[in-house]
């Protein structure tokens, strides 16, 4: 069996393009329980860091500086009695939170993690993902219907009206950075893997190409997807002090916190959206630049690096919690969660020097692999910060003035933007 | 376990060796998605809540959009997919949301004429099945494979051309795209409140 | 309203701003819908409150919809009545005195000062200068207290979360001030009615000039993340717009008086305490919209701040209690006294038959009044905007209702 | 198992247009009719696609994109058109709509 891993830890395409549904219904298993993980961390994330912002501690009492508290939340959660509102309509009731969690995750199938890491690489993954995650607006508008309530229903088709719109924006800057792999090659792609290759090819990243073009086309994309997500500053349809929780009023228990996941979960789906059309993907900084076998592993340690920062803040908070019998519990589970941290940087550490003595080895794959996955990640992570800092400063829009800006104002920036791209695109070659 | 067995394992979870992306399974995914379109577009004709039918719609649009991709056309799939279900059946369902409900559940399903059109679609059902049992032969059983890597690519020259020639379809396109701007447009003029 | 506060009001409206009261109220401040909407099966009737989270307590909206656009509203009080001014005709002045606390209760100082003015006025004395200064310094520091809680929950209304947590950070030390004074933080019953009951405790001056100069930066924060913030702009700028003649009509003072550009302050108008001694401005705005409105009450922070300073450093020694006798027992009289309330004019009427308990006791609370502006103000917008022009009227339940 | 041919995709298409036929001859309700019409154009693309499939030509491909394209016209007018009514007359039920004028 550790053969059978390792000769699939060597292979060079997505399991998809190989054919190899047991591989591909592994990777489906381990993005499912690591984008469910990610979200957990998220809001552990989200709760400290807008504490922060806020001049407050947040969660500090379930495990060490909060830790647990996730998990408390989502026992909670579960163990809530599950209320389903009379005169709603109960069948349409249960499904609208399984059809939002089943859009969001279901767009993690052609976000590349790697130039093998991904489930399958789609020539049409662009598509699939604007589609796919286009209907997790279903989900809304039926779970707004069906609680048969008026808030909720505002709510839900204020949401589908937000949603729809902003997906053209979405959808125009997405085209614009498509238009952009045609450059070299004269053929563009829309497959999310050839999308990275490209800008590997071209040697720059696409929010830097045609300056400052490229980086409109983000911006612009990364408002559209604030929007798209029903986060703050757009986040109409759940205003929590106009429409009480907008279209999930009525959602108790489970089925509520199936709509965090899947809102959470679709916030992560953009991101890696974002990250792959106009960050690079997997690709660590100055791939072409740097490109020395040296630079190589120099930058194959900054995964275990970084967890050996983790695990030292984690330290830090060790000793600065005091010395009482009271924090004895936390003291130790933090010094057992930094000690975890320790040894998954040893461990990435190791990888790091195993993989530098040979190109072709599957550890020197399972090195790259892992720097891919680290890029990538930090990348969204540096998203999901955007999205909590928006959160934390920014008042929020009111309807009208979301479908002006949405209509008047992305719309046609985007759509200049993409025609200048193409007559830039033009002349250039 | 030796390597020979590996590889047998490997080959067992792969069903073709081909690097394209073949369809897999294909009658159990053919019947499996042809049921649900059936299924679906049974219950949009019988289902009393606006809502349950465009749900029900909504699962008939999606198994096609995957018979198309079993189809070998996938940029049609993804169209079938953005196009209706993110757009249009949101759009249904704004409207039912729109036009109160509430009566429409109570009311009779069907109208008074219902027998006349059942005979009516009978009588079509009638016309398609003999078609299919007469012209059997005119249906080959072959299946041309279509390069699909490059499917959207040739599906654009056709639509657009390439290099700096009109495609076979650009004018059609430009038309369709006219029509679509006209709808807007009246559309938008009905649905305004006043002028 | 009695008779005495509406003439009252009347010449004084006419002096200062020049804006004529009205005779009748203008057709166009009738509560009816105007026209009829252009589809009724379209009309959406939604119920805003009592439970909702930005009704700031138990009221309540009723909202005529017409999709998202307000055709008209209608407010539902009365969840929190408790029967203070019958509750009053059964306690002497000296034992009512704590309950004018309950009904604002984020500006319970001023509360309490109306109250002993207006009784002190009954019996015809004064306070001493010492009292009169301690008096000032607290109100002042509780008007500011008033509009830090105003600004955090109007911000989260509009989606701020952020400035509520900074406001309650500062306001917190008022409140510090306000506990080693006299024991309470909120209800404080600061005031009696002869002056104050305690003298101040020592390092009193130095913790208000502490508070001084640590405030000042915190107010520019505030206006920072707000002020130019776009979208704070777009929710405010023309929202809920009030003209100043409107406002004179429906009896609305405080800073929704002001910002609509009328000029009425009874600090400056008719000064009580000691406020002719120090030397402030007015804010005004022009537009009399919700941005208006916050402009206003930014700057009276910054007022108060100046006001605070100058009594702090001019505070003379002396008693603080006048003369009062042991029995209160007013001669047989009205009288109408009113103050500048954070949130407007806040009057005591009282009727004495020369018992030791009012014969009547009316209040006329200022959140009250100016909540009638809400329909005026809210005709034609959108859901949102409701729910910033209810924080930006800055009301609370407790003195609408009493 | 038999194989897969164009012939099943017919089969399939074919039940779903008569569904659809039937829909709009027998349905009261307007959103509900659309939806119908909407079921038979799908039936027809399926068609076109696997047409396509079996000539290896994309022309049927391209005919699918440009009834996509109807289909989003039609939707748009059709329950413009919807809205419209119900704003004067109250109903989106297809008998009760027989007047010329309102």
């Amino acid at each position: 069996m550790p053969n059978f891993i390792m000769s699939y830890l060597g292979s060079t395409v997505t399991p998809g393009e190989a054919g190899n549904q047991f591989w591909a219904l592994i990777y489906v298993l381990i993005i499912f329980a690591a984008v469910s993980l990610a979200v957990v961390a998220m809001n552990w994330f989200e709760r400290k860091a807008l504490a922060h912002f806020q001049i407050r501690l947040g969660p500090m009492r379930v495990g060490p500086h909060g830790l647990l508290q996730p998990i408390a939340d989502a026992l909670k959660l579960a163990l809530k009695e599950d209320i389903i509102p009379a005169e709603a309509d109960q069948f349409v009731f249960w499904i609208a939170p399984v059809i939002g969690l089943l859009a969001a995750f279901t767009v993690y199938t052609v976000i590349p993690f790697g130039p093998s890491q991904a489930v399958s690489d789609m020539n049409i993954g662009v598509l699939f993902m604007l589609g796919v995650s286009s209907l997790g607006v279903l989900g809304i508008v039926v779970a707004g219907w069906a609680s048969n309530s008026h808030y909720p229903l505002i709510g839900a088709l204020r949401s589908s009206a937000q949603m729809v719109s902003y997906e053209v924006a979405m959808g125009l800057a997405v085209v614009s950075a498509v238009l952009m792999t045609s450059m070299k090659t004269g053929t563009g792609t829309l497959s999310m893997i050839g999308i990275v290759e490209s800008q590997q090819q071209q040697g720059i990243w696409f929010i830097f190409k045609f300056f400052p073009l490229g980086l409109i086309a983000f911006v612009n994309f990364v408002i559209a997807m604030i929007a798209e997500t029903n986060r703050a500053p757009f986040d109409m349809a759940e205003a929590e002090s106009e429409l009480t929780a907008g279209y999930h009023t009525e959602y108790s228990g489970l089925r509520w916190s199936l709509f965090m996941l899947a809102e959470y979960a679709a916030m992560i789906a953009v991101s890696s959206i974002a990250v792959t059309l106009w960050l690079g993907g997997w690709l660590r900084p100055f791939p072409n630049l740097l490109n020395a076998p040296a630079w190589d592993f120099i930058f194959s340690l900054f995964p275990g690096l970084t967890f050996g920062a983790l695990a030292a803040v984690a330290v830090i908070g060790v000793m600065r919690m005091p010395v009482h019998p009271y924090f004895r519990v936390q003291r130790i589970g933090l010094a057992v969660f930094a000690a975890l941290l320790g040894f998954i940087a040893l461990f990435l550490l190791v990888i790091a020097l195993a993989g530098r003595s040979s190109d072709a080895t599957v550890a020197a794959r399972f090195r790259d692999g892992i720097d891919y996955v680290y890029w990538f990640v930090l990348k969204v992570a540096l998203f999901m910060y955007l999205f909590i800092w928006c959160r934390a400063t920014w008042p929020r829009y009111r309807f009208d003035q979301l479908m002006r800006v949405g209509w008047k104002v992305l719309l046609p920036i985007t759509l200049v933007v993409l025609i200048l791209t193409a007559i830039v695109g033009v002349i250039v070659s | 376990m030796n390597p020979s067995l590996n590889m047998a394992l490997i080959s067992a979870f792969t069903t073709t060796t081909d690097p394209g992306m073949a369809p897999v399974a294909t009658p159990f995914f053919f019947y499996l998605l042809s049921g649900l379109a059936v299924a679906g577009g049974f219950l949009v004709i019988t289902r009393r809540n606006p809502v349950h039918c465009a749900l029900a719609l909504i699962v008939t649009l999606i198994a096609m959009a995957h018979l198309y991709l079993m189809l070998y056309a996938p940029f049609v799939a993804a169209v079938q997919i953005i196009v209706y279900a993110g757009g249009i059946m949101v759009l249904f369902l704004f409207v039912i949301m729109l036009v109160s409900i509430e009566r429409a559940s109570k009311d009779r399903r069907f109208n008074r004429i219902w027998p006349v059109g059942l005979a009516a679609a009978c009588a079509l059902m009638a016309l398609f099945v003999s078609a299919f049992v007469k012209g059997r032969a005119l249906f080959p059983d072959r299946m041309i494979a279509i390069p699909e890597g490059s499917n959207t690519q040739q599906v654009a020259s056709m639509l657009y051309g390439e290099a700096g020639r009109m495609g076979q379809y650009t004018f059609a396109f430009e038309i369709a795209s006219l029509l679509l701007l006209v709808a807007i447009l009246g559309a938008v003029i009905m649905t305004k409140k006043k002028i | 309203m009695s008779a005495a506060a509406k003439d009252g009001t009347k010449e004084n409206v006419n002096d200062v701003s020049g804006h004529a009261l009205p005779h009748a109220i203008p057709s166009h401040l009738h509560l009816e819908t105007p026209e009829k909407p252009y589809l009724d099966s379209n009309e959406l009737i939604i119920n805003m409150g009592p439970q909702h989270p930005a009704t700031h307590g138990v009221l309540r909206v009723i909202l005529k919809l017409d999709g998202e656009k307000v055709l008209g509203t209608e407010c539902v009080i009365g969840y929190l009545h408790r029967g203070v001014e019958k509750i009053a005709e059964n306690r002497t002045y000296a034992m009512f005195n704590p309950y004018v606390d309950r009904m604002d209760y984020v500006a319970a100082v001023s509360n309490g000062l109306g109250y002993c003015e207006a009784v002190e006025k009954l019996l015809n004395v004064e306070a001493p200068p010492r009292a009169d200064y301690i008096r000032v310094i607290l109100t002042e520091l509780n008007r500011m207290a008033s509009h830090q809680l105003w600004l955090g929950t109007h911000a989260l209304d509009i989606g701020a979360m952020t400035p509520l947590f900074y406001t309650f950070r500062d306001r917190e030390e008022i409140l510090k001030i306000f506990e080693k004074y006299c024991g309470a933080r909120l209800t404080t019953h600061a005031f009696r009615i002869g002056g104050c009951q305690y003298e101040t405790y020592a390092g009193f001056e130095k913790d208000v000039k502490n508070f001084l100069t640590f405030v000042a930066p915190k107010i520019d924060e505030y206006e920072e993340l707000l002020t130019t913030n776009r979208i704070w702009l777009e929710r405010t700028k023309n929202v809920g717009v009030i003209s100043g003649e409107d406002c004179v009509a429906l009896g609305v003072t405080g800073p929704v008086l002001r910002a609509s550009g009328v000029e009425w302050d009874l600090r400056k108008a008719q000064p009580y305490s000691a406020y002719s001694k120090f030397d402030f401005d007015i804010p005004t705005g022009e537009n009399g919209d919700t941005y208006d409105r916050y402009l206003v009450r930014m700057e009276e922070m910054r007022q108060s701040l100046r006001i605070v300073e100058q009594a702090v450093n001019s505070i003379p020694e002396g008693p603080i209690m006048a003369k009062v006798p042991k029995v209160i027992k007013p001669p047989v009289g009205e009288i109408y006294h009113s103050i500048e309330a954070p949130k407007g004019e806040l009057g005591y009427f009282i009727v004495s038959d020369g018992s030791t308990q009012p014969y009547r006791l009316r209040v006329r609370p200022p959140s009250l009044v100016n909540l009638q502006a809400l329909d005026v103000m809210v005709r034609g917008l959108l859901v949102a905007d409701v729910i910033a022009v209810i924080g930006t009227i800055d009301i609370v339940l407790g003195e609408v209702d009493r | 198992m038999v194989p897969i041919t164009t012939f099943h995709y017919l089969v399939v298409a074919a039940a779903l247009f008569v569904l659809g036929v039937i829909g709009v001859l027998t349905r009261r309700n307007v959103v509900i009719m659309l939806m119908s019409i909407e079921l038979i154009l799908n039936a027809v693309n399926l068609n076109l696609v696997a047409f396509s499939r079996m000539w290896g030509r994309l022309e049927g491909q391209v005919f699918a994109i440009f009834i996509v394209v109807d289909a989003a016209a039609e939707a748009a007018v059709g329950l413009g058109i919807l809205i419209a009514f119900f704003r004067n007359k109250e109903t989106i039920n297809v008998d009760e709509i027989d007047l010329l004028k309102w």
